[in-house]
């Protein structure tokens, strides 16, 4: 469904992305694990067209989006949610969401409809009690939650999250991944994360990929790519895979 | 084209540029600093221009004299100016904006002061010197404008100076450039911003005066000055001390060069338009933003 | 010499640390581990000063310093050597290491300091006269380290010394750190660099979502399975 | 908007709306002096130019300075299009509208490269357009450079031309400011509002942020065109000077931020309130003292009421209720 | 709204109005000592400040001379002057407010031009007589009936009494090359109206004719080009600073022309202040002056240097007490307040002011005003017309000192 071919990145001198090949299947939970600076958000901005890719191509659904700006992208159904989390501070939760259920696929043009289907969402996501509060009013969770709400009101084939768990308690985790698999099977969205929280990564996703300065160094399934003595490297250092 | 008339049309166009460039570098200072336009930059040069015409006229102090007394002055205006009013303002969401419309109703109140106190008619700062012409060949360099261009070199030069080569010039760009670690390293950013603010003013008063060796003011020439400002800065590039330099020599060429071989009622037509364009085309400047 | 005691620490509504007490003995390496977004790089910020606190008391030496501004924290010796090294890019090596040295005290003592960071860094000093933003990673954190050398710190702390930076480097840099311990400079290292930054230190602590879920001799925690888990999930 | 009132206060309050509009309409029909009609002529003037400005200033967060330069193209293009299809006097007001969408027209081609920018290089170089069409407009002869243009005045007794054009300008406030409250409340609006708070995550969430913009932009010159047309049929002589004035300009920024740039609410009282207000001190105090005060209110502003004078006085009622009713936690909530 | 409806609100308002004035002309009748009030707003403050303070001292000057006198009508007068800031459509909505609120019984003239002509369409819907500078021949054009110039600034007529003189000069001695340097707003453009038809009757080839942006950024180029034109004659349509700069420039290139025309800089006491005696020999028009010999003229520069320590009154000073005086003529020549009858008796009758007597056409304007002045000694003199010579003007003009 999504695939990326060579893609590659530089910022001046550094290369933030290399050569990087990648392919997310419809259906799937996909994990993206890294050290910070492995080139992951990175490689986000240039899927969702807030980077010009320098090298290489990416295709959705068989068809060219490296190259669009970042609405069009959106309208063909790529949703994203921002590491730092990124809600429009001055409008209240619901117009939050609304305002991306009108502009998003589903094509509504009526405020009012398009009210009713935010309120849905925010119902599936867990914060239809606060509709009337703002961001800042907001815990940690609650934002990650409502910029997992926005990206869901575009109604995206594909959504991209960007650590949504970093911050949260393990009970929050818990029923973070629980709304991930929500997303998967009641809206048949695709989910691509990236994430830190390996117990997260672990219970959740059916594939991860991991990167380590731009450069794929494993894919496969959580367990393996965990014990992959490359990403032990990565992660703790030199020394400590051999442990 | 015409040979005297270029180089003479290029000769007072460096040197208008170099005083446009006097006063248009604390403008890029504090707007590279401190994140903060400060509109009523040209307004407190107009002051200080106001304040040297007053002590020239009843003490008869020259007033490239009275720059020792007026400098201070301002420097000590601009401290206490951020003291009161841009601190506060410094934590807000939109700093820029803020800024603009703060300064702005300084800008209004400024105005005002001077109106009251000296009145609305144009002034010319006559001295024994302003008439005073030398001839090179067939070149004729007129003395106040000369003044004004040692002026502004000195005056660029002693900011670059304070800038590059003194702690607290360095500290300054250090507060710039990572405003975090500098504190980290034991800088108040409070009180280098103060500092910045009252260089800015005090260059913003030597600007002042240089302008009024060169054109007549009176108590609205700051619209006008702060429209060379803004083009000074965003030519050099924000926060680019040499930047705002060439800058304000870039524009004086240009507007030098456009009055002799243009209809003189399109010059202002083209200083903007070309404004118009370097935005469009390069917003940050033509040279690097650098401190 | 410097105590946490329970300070807690929010971002707006949320909780970066919770509860978090820390005593760093003078003459140690303290080292603090967790994974991202564990709160480490909060607490180093909540102690220069950086971040205020919602709850909780910082101590040093006895004297209340939680609520000062962060320059009067530096004042006291207390340093931190930001993650990302934040050099001053457009600024030389030299001019960096004089901000360094720009409170007072530090600055009379300014040229034997710097003398003694060009013996610890003799590479530093034969990029004296070049931009800060141009040298290579490792040089960075270098020149990151000397401008807090410069400083002349009671207490010396790093956020994150081996981020980016190629294993032999990171190698040099802790090297260094454990040298300067043996002259007398009490150090707390942040890092995700476990095998390391526990190799070199006395102390440590684990830090997992805001709070302290582990405290111990450094060696011991080497060996604790617990840790991996946090890192990895395991 | 979007949250909040609940429909019964909302009909009392457009009740109330169509009451004062009824009020307005009737009132220069019982023959106030005209110096009063005059003055609410000015003053829904800059209701109108406060409130189109903060379609792009207030909802889209793009501080426009140059847009006198919209007043003064409907001015003119008003006056010349009167001219050429040689229109009576009466009928040339009606060529305000075509010279409203000259002006929409004018901000779609400078719109798309100046909102690229942002910040306060946009606020730089919506100014720089403005000084450049006033000059093109003085250097121009057949636009009556530098002497200006005269209009054939309504020929009619003062009263009832007065009248009219006050009628005509309430007719385009109302108009204007029923536009404003219908971008707030439509998805138009809501785009404008995500490109105002993040641009870039507007553009995720699929909105295509450069077509909004320009239309933002010329809807929102659209109405400071007829206006500029009403106004030089109103004063019979147009000049450079008189209406391409940067004050305006500056003065109707500073109104729309004055009394708030999240709602139409804001401009409309921010207009009214420095209308009065400047109308109050130049008639007991001394211009430059006037000033020197209205030079404070801004700080006042800036410092003590960044969300404008609606937004401060609505927290303020709020704290007042919230001291009496609910306990302190939920005051922070409410207020934050 | 119906015309009926509208009939009967006209008719209402007038059966309103009829009874207002009954009761009016008793107060009137039963309070003769009631003062005359006359209203309009200056420009205090703002950009023509200067010029509008000067106006008001002239007016207020009169007010005292009339009302030591006793008075217009037997009746004592008093000003309410609003400040209109410079901006135009102030001056605009303060005339109404003085016409319709405070109920003036007079309106004086506003300044400068541009007020001045947005004001003339209102005050003749009013039916209020305006004597002011009226900004220049087109806005006399507009068929207006109630505004007169009394005397007018007249840009058009400026430079009459210059070329008046030139023309006595032989011909082989006059200028052949003009360059003419104008500021672009209405006073500038007005201000080339004679010399365009003079240079044409008189021969004088115009080489370079361009205008500029006030404030002039530099006058270098402009005189570059004059001299390399070999212009021998310059005008300079500007006003103090400009024209200050302009000479400044002159000298400092070595530019002798043989003559120098300016427009309204060098009539102003500042000019020979920040020029000295570059500004010597500099010539120009006016309106009037305080040399001429018309009476009134006196006791305006005694007052003057009495209370502002200046040798002669300002010209402006001179505007402002000269169209009150014009306006106190039309109220006792109609014997009444009545606006339409004042205007009336100004159509057919001659004022005399200390600019001379003047008769006004149906235009509201009076007979072309030709007087041309020229700095000597850094006093401004009237060398024409010959009659009111108060000095021989000096031509060629003499090198650079």
């Amino acid at each position: 469904m999504l695939k990326g071919i060579g893609v590659e990145k530089r910022f001046g001198g550094l290369t933030a992305v290399t050569s990087l090949d990648f392919e997310i299947f419809d259906g799937e939970i996909v994990g993206m694990i890294g050290p910070n600076g492995s080139g992951k958000t990175t490689l986000f901005n240039l899927i969702s067209g807030l980077f010009k890719l320098d090298k290489g191509a990416i295709d959705f659904q068989g068809f060219r989006i490296s190259g669009l700006p970042p609405y069009k992208v959106a309208k063909l159904g790529i949703g994203r949610t921002f590491q730092i989390v990124r809600p429009l501070m001055e409008l209240s939760l619901l117009e939050n969401v609304t305002t991306a259920v009108l502009y998003g696929s589903s094509g509504l043009h009526e405020v009012d409809v398009a009210r009713d289907m935010a309120m849905n969402i925010l119902k599936f996501t867990g914060l239809d009690s606060k509709f009337r509060n703002f961001p800042g009013e907001l815990g940690i969770e609650g934002r990650k939650r409502l910029e997992i709400a926005r990206a869901l009101g575009s109604k995206p084939k594909i959504l991209l999250l960007d650590e949504v768990f970093a911050g949260m308690n393990s009970k929050e985790i818990e029923g973070a991944i629980e709304l991930t698999f929500r997303i998967r099977d009641e809206y048949r969205i695709t989910v691509f994360m990236i994430e830190h929280v390996m117990k997260a990564i672990m219970t959740a996703c059916d594939r991860v990929i991991a990167l380590r300065h731009g450069v794929k160094i494993a894919d496969g399934p959580p367990e393996q790519v965990a014990n992959d003595p490359e990403v032990i490297r990565a992660y703790l250092g030199e020394s400590y895979a051999k442990n | 084209m015409n040979l005297t008339l270029t180089l003479q049309s290029l000769i007072s166009g460096i040197m208008m540029g170099a005083v446009y460039a006097l006063l248009g570098i604390g403008f890029s200072l504090t707007w590279g600093v401190m994140r903060v336009i400060n509109v009523s930059h040209a307004t407190f040069g107009l002051l200080s221009a106001f304040v040297s015409y007053s002590l020239f006229k009843t003490f008869g102090i020259d007033p490239i004299a009275s720059l020792v007394l007026t400098l201070p002055a301002m420097f000590g205006l601009g401290c206490i100016i951020y003291w009161l009013l841009i601190n506060p303002i410094t934590r807000a969401k939109a700093v820029i904006v803020s800024s603009m419309i703060l300064t702005f109703g300084i800008a209004i109140i400024l105005e005002n002061l001077i109106l009251l106190m000296w009145g609305a008619d144009p002034r010319l700062l006559t001295t024994s010197y302003t008439n005073k012409v030398y001839v090179i060949g067939p070149l004729y360099f007129q003395y106040p404008r000369l003044l004004g261009f040692v002026m502004a070199l000195v005056g660029v030069s002693a900011v670059q100076f304070f800038l590059k080569r003194t702690l607290t010039g360095k500290a300054v760009r250090a507060a710039w450039q990572q405003p975090e670690a500098s504190q980290l390293c034991g800088i108040n950013l409070k009180k280098i911003s103060m500092i910045t603010f009252g260089v800015a003013i005090a260059c913003s008063g030597a600007g002042g005066v240089g302008m009024a060796m060169l054109y007549s003011f009176e108590p609205h020439s700051h619209n006008l000055w702060l429209i060379y400002l803004f083009l000074v800065v965003i030519v050099g590039g924000v926060g680019n001390i040499l930047g705002a330099a060439a800058g304000g020599m870039i524009i004086g060429i240009i507007t030098g060069l456009s009055m002799a071989f243009m209809p003189y009622q399109w010059v202002n037509l083209l200083t903007f338009g070309l404004l118009m364009v370097i935005l469009v085309i390069r917003p940050q400047g033509l040279f690097q933003s650098e401190v | 010499m410097l105590r946490i005691d329970a300070i807690t620490v929010k971002y707006q509504e949320l909780a970066a640390l919770t509860d978090v007490s820390i005593d760093i003995e003078e003459g140690k390496i303290t080292a603090l581990i967790g994974s991202n977004g564990s709160g480490k790089t909060t607490l180093l910020n909540a102690i220069s000063g950086l971040k205020q606190l919602f709850s909780g008391r910082i101590y040093w030496n006895g004297e209340i310093i939680s609520g000062c501004s962060p320059d009067k924290i530096a004042a006291r010796g207390v340093i931190q050597v930001p993650e990302g090294r934040k050099l001053f890019p457009r600024m030389t090596v030299q001019e960096n290491l004089q901000i360094g040295a720009f409170l007072p005290g530090p600055r009379r003592e300014a040229e034997k300091t710097q003398k003694r960071v060009f013996e610890l860094f003799p590479r530093l000093e034969e990029r004296r006269g070049q931009c800060a933003g141009s040298l290579s990673g490792g040089e960075q954190q270098m020149v990151a380290v000397g401008r807090a050398l410069m400083s002349m710190p009671k207490l010396l702390m790093l956020d994150e010394p081996s981020l980016g930076l190629a294993p032999i480097v990171t190698y040099e840099i802790f090297k260094i750190v454990k040298e300067l311990n043996g002259q007398g400079l009490t150090s707390l290292i942040v890092s995700q660099e476990v095998l390391q930054t526990l190799s070199i230190s006395d102390e440590a602590y684990l830090l997992e979502h805001g709070k302290i879920v582990m405290r111990g001799n450094a060696q011991d925690m080497l060996a604790d399975p617990k840790v991996k888990e946090s890192y990895l999930g395991i | 908007m979007a949250h909040g009132n609940d429909r019964s206060g909302f009909y009392r309050v457009k009740l109330i709306l169509v009451g004062i509009i009824f009020v307005l309409g009737v009132y220069p029909w019982l023959a106030p002096p005209v110096y009063f009609i005059s003055f609410a002529f000015n003053v829904l003037t800059y209701i109108t130019l406060a409130t189109s400005w903060n379609i792009i200033g207030g909802y889209t967060g793009y501080l426009s300075f140059g847009h006198v330069a919209f007043f003064g193209i409907g001015a003119y293009a008003t006056a010349v299009l009167g001219a050429r299809l040689d229109l009576g006097p009466a009928l040339v007001i009606l060529a305000s509208l075509p010279a409203g969408v000259v002006s929409a027209l004018v901000a779609v081609v400078i719109g798309y490269p100046c909102l690229r920018l942002r910040g306060p290089y946009f606020a730089v170089i919506t100014l720089c357009f403005a000084f450049v069409t006033e000059l093109t407009v003085r250097n121009l002869d057949f636009l009556g450079g530098a002497d200006g243009l005269w209009i054939k005045g309504l020929a009619m007794p003062i009263e009832t031309s007065r009248s009219i054009f006050f009628e005509l300008m309430l007719v385009l406030t109302v108009v204007c400011l029923s536009s404003a409250h219908w971008i707030e409340t439509s998805r138009f609006g809501a785009g404008l509002r995500a490109i105002r708070e993040d641009e870039e995550v507007a553009q995720t969430m699929a909105i295509n942020t450069p077509k909004l913009k320009i239309m933002a932009f010329a809807v929102s010159a659209f109405f400071p065109g007829v206006a500029g047309g009403i106004y030089a049929c109103y004063l019979t002589y147009i000049h450079p000077d008189i209406v391409f004035d940067v004050n305006i300009s500056i003065l109707i920024v500073l109104m729309a931020l004055f009394g708030g740039g999240a709602s139409w609410v804001g401009p409309l009282v921010g207009a009214t309130l420095l209308t009065f207000v400047n109308e109050g001190l130049s008639t007991f105090v001394k211009a430059e003292f006037a000033r020197i005060i209205y030079g404070c209110l801004f700080i006042i502003v800036i410092i003590f009421m960044p969300n404008g004078i609606v937004e401060f006085l609505k927290n303020l009622i709020v704290k007042r209720r919230l001291r009496t009713k609910f306990v302190k936690n939920k005051s922070s909530q409410l207020l934050s | 709204m119906t015309a009926k409806k509208m009939g009967f609100m006209k008719a209402s308002g007038e059966f309103v109005g009829a009874i207002l004035s009954v009761l009016l002309m008793c107060v009137v009748a039963t309070a003769d000592s009631k003062p005359i009030v006359i209203g309009g707003s200056l420009p205090l403050t703002g950009q023509h400040a200067e010029p509008g303070q000067w106006i008001e001292r002239g007016m207020k000057f009169w007010a005292k001379e009339m009302n030591q006198k006793g008075g217009l009508l037997g009746r004592p007068v008093e000003f309410k002057i609003y400040d209109d800031e410079s901006n135009v459509n102030k001056a605009v909505t303060f005339a109404e407010k003085a016409i319709t609120v405070d109920k003036v019984d007079l309106l004086f003239g506003g300044y400068p031009g541009t007020a001045a002509r947005a004001v003339m369409p209102v005050v003749e819907k009013h039916k209020f007589v305006y004597v002011s500078m009226g900004g220049h021949m087109k806005s006399f054009e507009q068929g207006y009936t109630y505004s007169f110039g009394g005397p007018p600034l007249m840009g058009e007529w400026w430079y009459e009494g210059f070329f008046q003189w030139l023309e006595t000069v032989p011909a082989d001695k006059r200028p052949k090359k003009a360059a003419v340097y104008t500021m672009n707003n209405p006073i500038g453009v007005s201000l080339t109206d004679s010399i365009l038809r003079w240079t044409k009757k008189l021969g004088i080839e115009i080489v370079v004719d361009e205008k500029y942006n006030l404030p002039l950024p530099d006058a270098t180029p402009l005189i570059v080009k004059a001299k390399q034109m070999d212009c021998d004659i310059l005008c300079s349509n500007g006003v103090l600073p400009d024209g200050v700069m302009t000479i400044r420039a002159a000298k400092a290139l070595g530019y002798n022309p043989k003559a120098i025309l300016q427009g309204i800089g060098s009539v102003l006491p500042a000019w020979s202040k920040e020029l000295g005696a570059d500004g010597d020999f500099v010539f120009s028009g006016t309106s009037l002056h305080n040399k001429l010999k018309f009476p009134g003229n006196d006791k305006l520069n005694e007052f003057v240097k009495k209370e502002y320590q200046l040798d002669d009154y300002p010209i402006y000073f001179g505007f402002g007490y000269c169209w009150m005086q014009t306006l106190a003529q039309a109220v006792e020549g109609a014997k009444s307040l009545d606006q339409t009858k004042m205007r009336d008796w100004l159509k057919s009758n001659t004022v005399n002011t200390i600019a001379g007597p003047m008769k006004f056409d149906s235009k509201g304007l009076p007979d072309p005003i030709n007087f041309c002045t020229q700095v000597i000694n850094g006093k401004a003199e009237l060398v024409w017309p010959a009659e009111v010579r108060t000095a021989e003007p000096v031509f060629p003009k003499p090198a650079w000192k």
